[in-house]
């Protein structure tokens, strides 16, 4: 393996970007780095965003739904030939993880900044890719792919190992599901699990599976080069995670022995190299208590990848056109400190709804190891259209301490005005006691209590107190010293948002 | 005139009188007691409001939701309602809360994938009664208060606009 | 030397920063993230300054003046002592280089953030300074401290080197200076500069000094502890000046060898033991053609001291806290990559004025590789009164190349409205030919093309002239999509700042 | 209507015309022949304009200042003037432009420090005249075309607001 040369030139000589928001910029502000020319596309409501404005180049290509728009293949690459493209970076999302998508730009002699065609395939289909996981020697969650007679059960379960869990073949959403802690307990359970599927479903068929304790999502990341160079780069643990939605990512994993992570990281290797995988990709696997079982590949640049870059001093979509271009990939350095990305969600904390609005004015965090990857602008506009994520707040510092109290102070200076943000639960997340000892699982926003301090509560009751009584009492306020506009002192921001009933 | 501002941590109450530049607050305690500080507000271009209370800093922005305050500082968003004093006797007049019937509204745009009441129904509060899909996310809205379903205004797959009545419940019998 | 421990605790309990702007901020974003506490101190005009509003405590100090606020260090250790602070950090500029202030804070128990009042002292008088730097084998501009007679001066020039300058003693701001190139020269040339000093200062002393050619500033940063262990941090590269005011800086130097960095950072720590330093302090060299020469020491931090932060991933303030508390200075890292900083002051690019005004609106640049120090808000005031910096752009790459694109990728995001700015002129060095090929000196600015390249100039004819007529004719323009707001589609943002009468 | 617009680099010519959605504009080059291409704004709430240049990207922030107008584009900032046709032909009406005297005026607030003439002198073009301090830095202000100063307004060590008077200029002799 190489490693990188500032003289190599471009890779490609002009990008479409076959996407939206925070990542399309992400790509962009690479590709510019780079020297490589910029093409955004975008849907009828999305003329001012900034991917359009940050383009060299921008093409109109259909109405607001993303079928009629992102997700519109042919007409995305109709534009690529128009405007010359000679690649085309799908982000994540929309045709990122489309097997003929890219199959489409092989054909149509467009590098597709990915992996081929059927290396998605393989990895998108989730029976196929166990299958190649497995016999890439990449460990599963045990259990059985049948139903056993019950007199092999106990035998078959003491082989997977205790907890084991009985799941109702046709079950789903965690109805049907019975834990057994010992074997005492196996027999009755699989008799009533039975009973209960035949009831419930019409379908008494109940497998047997290892129950994973205290999981944690922890994923490695691997950039694959057409030279059968396949490089790890750490791991990421997104186990805060609410309705399987990530929202406080972190590098390193708290509890990940290097010995462990050696294994991970090889075993992402094999798989990459038993589907020949080129790119920028990520394996998922559940974490439980020193073991580890795979998930799912996704073959695609993956939401949370700046926590990787910060550790690395890594750029992975840089790395992305390097290795599509033919280069090798770049040698893995060694990773530094403790990296942490809160997503910035427009939604509700309580409800978790979408909250939808206009955004009114934002004040960004800056300063030492804080980065700000955003599709905000003043008059940004949340639309149920799409991905209700603005932006990613991404700190690092020299250890985990460090770069927790950095995310803390960044969020304070972070202020988004004119809908609701998913922010306030990162911050109950980052200041739990289980998220600070690093003892955590996925069921972490389940159980840390998600009310504001009360020394907060309190002195927002004052400033609300205080502004409704010069509101209310009409008393003529100075101006603060260097508060510059004409506007009434206390004029409040209204909201433009409408909020749902919920506050009332 | 007293302010009182009512926070998912109880309810706070205080007065102010302006002394010159500088405000002095009150506050009236629990017990009855009271409390004093100075408060010196710089109103920002930016939307943003300084108070130092005492010289300690409290860094805030304020906007206003329909009858809710949002109050944004150090990173946490409150959610509050402000009242004062005429507000309030003007409540009081007005009858007792509560009992009343509640409106079910779309929170956001998007389309109706389940509706898990039925006119008649009796609901409690808390309980999932319709689910909108909106952002490729399945959102479930629930009933606030218990009471009994009186007009169900949509029906599965229909797209629905903000703000838009789904179901009408009223108050639960024995109540009202 | 320790290396840090994240389980010291916080070193001070509450600090006072003396200071307003950026580097207040910078210091209260370190003091936040360390658990200290702290102190705002504000004058009239600065009440809704953000270093008021991100503290946790404010006390306002006087008039706008700063004679009457930050410099009045009285009244700052009166309020230390009101509110508890056991710490005072000065930032730079203000009291940060203020010998009496350092024995004040000493005298009332109250930790200064920096070297002793006597290390100050000695650095703070430049000619004492030159006599401790020889002394610890600091080099310096060779050269004559007396007029020699004219038989003597052959052989001095010769000791010093060619080219030689001679220099009236009375003479100043580049008068009665003549340069020598070879012997030949150099009687004539005495005599002509004697008979001129004296008709013109009446005064005809001529001195002998050696001449700097292709002078660069090239700068160490150093961190000394209370326990002997000076740490040296590498260089900053500061040449791209405009009347001596640093405008755009790098790490590393793309000149310096290795040795010569070696050589530099061991007379640095000579210097800064010499002076028995505690704390961060930078020692300033002009360098030319492989050799270097003692400025000056700057006993504070630096302006530029994120680009050292950024390469050596250390937090310089962080590091102050800690040795000025008694714990060791932290081992060196390893350097990584490139960095480079870009003031942006509100001036005029042509006239170097200040330029005053309102800041009706910014855009700040994000994503991988970039940090904002800034002061900025929207309805921030430039006034008279303070420094004209306003914020400061870091970036940081793998190599120098991508560091110089990355610093112009970013500069095309930040946009700020109401004042000038020095931004388009760094834009202008970071795309000249001398910078690029990193062979350039302190005169870069007076020699490079300022004028924005032909293709910019056309599109801002065209977009001008195209929102003339559309105000002129009137027509009734749709709304772009996701414009949101209510303003007229085509409405200007109005200057609140009075332009000076140079554009016109 | 033509539109004409004055940079450092020279004159540029417009002509716009609306065509639903799009505008095409029409340049007018040197030579006399002219180029033709699609254009379509898109102003936002932000103070950002997107033009497409017939797909060519130009995202630019545009601030009038005085009668000049400042372009904020990809980290440059150029200023011009725009003057159409009605306009242009006004100005030939009003008269010959220079040859008028000049008033020079504080870019700023400040103490003058230094006054580097007397009424009645001679001054020339590009020379320094008054040296205001502000913020720490001497700002040397300078002469934009010949004259003779025909009167001074203040004196050294005097604070001067910013667009306060200072010395009065008039053509030379020879040209008025």
């Amino acid at each position: 393996m190489s490693s990188q040369n500032q003289n190599e030139g471009p890779p490609f000589k002009r990008v479409l970007i076959a996407n939206r928001g925070e990542i399309a910029l992400r790509v962009m502000r690479t590709a510019r780095e780079m020297g490589i020319k910029t093409v955004a596309v975008y849907s009828d409501v999305d003329r001012h965003q900034l991917h359009v404005r940050r383009a060299d180049h921008a093409v109109c290509i259909g109405g607001a739904a993303p079928s009629e728009s992102y997700l519109r293949g042919d007409r995305i690459l109709e534009v690529a030939k128009q405007t010359g493209a000679d690649a085309i970076h799908p982000g994540y999302g929309f045709l990122s993880e489309n097997a003929n998508f890219a199959a489409d730009c092989a054909a149509a002699n467009v590098a597709f900044i990915g992996p081929s065609s059927e290396a998605i395939r393989l990895m998108g289909d989730k029976v196929e890719a166990r299958r190649v996981a497995e016999k890439a020697g990449v460990p599963l969650v045990p259990g059985l792919k049948d139903e056993v007679p019950e007199e092999e059960l106990p035998s078959a379960a003491l082989g997977i190992g205790y907890p084991v869990m009985l799941k109702a073949a046709a079950g789903g959403g965690g109805k049907g599901i019975r834990i057994v802690r010992d074997e005492s307990e196996l027999l009755p359970a699989f008799r009533m699990a039975k009973a209960e599927a035949e009831s419930a479903f019409g379908d008494g068929r109940v497998y047997l599976e290892k129950f994973v304790t205290k999981p944690r999502h922890v994923e490695i990341q691997i950039i694959a080069d057409q030279h059968g160079n396949v490089t790890a780069w750490g791991e990421r643990e997104c186990s805060v995670q609410r309705r399987h939605q990530k929202l406080v990512e972190e590098s390193p994993c708290s509890v990940l022995e290097p010995e462990l992570r050696a294994e991970m990281e090889e075993a992402s290797r094999r798989l990459a190299r038993a589907v020949g995988y080129v790119g920028a990709g990520t394996v998922e696997y559940l974490y439980s208590e020193g073991r580890f079982y795979f998930l799912e590949m996704n073959t695609r640049l993956q939401v949370e990848h700046p926590i990787t870059e910060e550790r690395f001093r890594v750029d992975l979509v840089r790395e992305m056109f390097r290795v599509c271009a033919g280069f090798e990939a770049a040698e893995c350095t060694e990773p530094q400190g403790h990296s942490i990305e809160i997503r910035v969600n427009a939604e509700d904390p309580d409800t978790w709804f979408p909250s939808l609005g206009t955004i009114a004015r934002q004040n960004v965090p800056g300063g030492p190891g804080v980065r700000l990857d955003s599709s905000l602008y003043r008059g940004f506009e949340v639309t149920p259209y799409y991905d209700s994520m603005l932006a990613k707040l991404i700190v690092h510092a020299q250890d985990r301490h460090s770069a927790i109290e950095r995310a803390i102070r960044a969020l304070q200076e972070l202020r988004i005005c004119g809908v609701t943000t998913s922010t306030g639960i990162a911050m109950r997340a980052l200041q739990s006691e289980p998220f600070r000892s690093g003892d955590y699982d996925t069921s972490i926003l389940e159980t840390i209590d998600k009310r504001p301090p009360e020394d907060v509560v309190g002195h927002a009751a004052l400033a609300a107190a205080l502004t409704k009584y010069l509101r209310t009492e009409e008393v003529p306020v100075e101006k603060g010293a260097g508060a510059g506009s004409g506007l009434p002192a206390w004029t409040l921001v209204d909201r433009a948002a409408r909020l749902g009933r919920r506050i009332r | 005139m007293k302010y009182f501002a009512h926070t998912t941590l109880g309810e706070r109450c205080f007065e102010f009188r302006r002394d010159g530049r500088r405000i002095l607050a009150v506050e009236t305690l629990e017990d009855g007691s009271s409390r004093t500080f100075e408060v010196d507000l710089s109103p920002g271009s930016d939307g943003a409001v300084s108070l130092l209370v005492d010289g300690r800093n409290i860094d805030c922005l304020i906007e206003r939701a329909g009858s809710s305050t949002v109050v944004q500082l150090l990173g946490e968003r409150v959610v509050l309602e402000v009242e004062d004093e005429r507000e309030r006797a003007a409540a009081a007049v007005a009858g007792h809360k509560g009992g009343l019937g509640q409106l079910i509204e779309a929170a956001m745009p998007g389309v109706v994938v389940d509706i898990q009441c039925a006119e008649g129904d009796t609901v409690v509060a808390g309980s999932t009664i319709v689910i909108l899909e909106a952002m490729k996310m399945q959102n479930p809205m629930h009933v606030e208060a218990d009471g009994v379903v009186s007009k169900v205004h949509v029906e599965v797959g229909q797209a629905v606009s903000a703000g838009e009545l789904l179901i009408e419940i009223d108050p639960p019998e024995e109540s009202s």
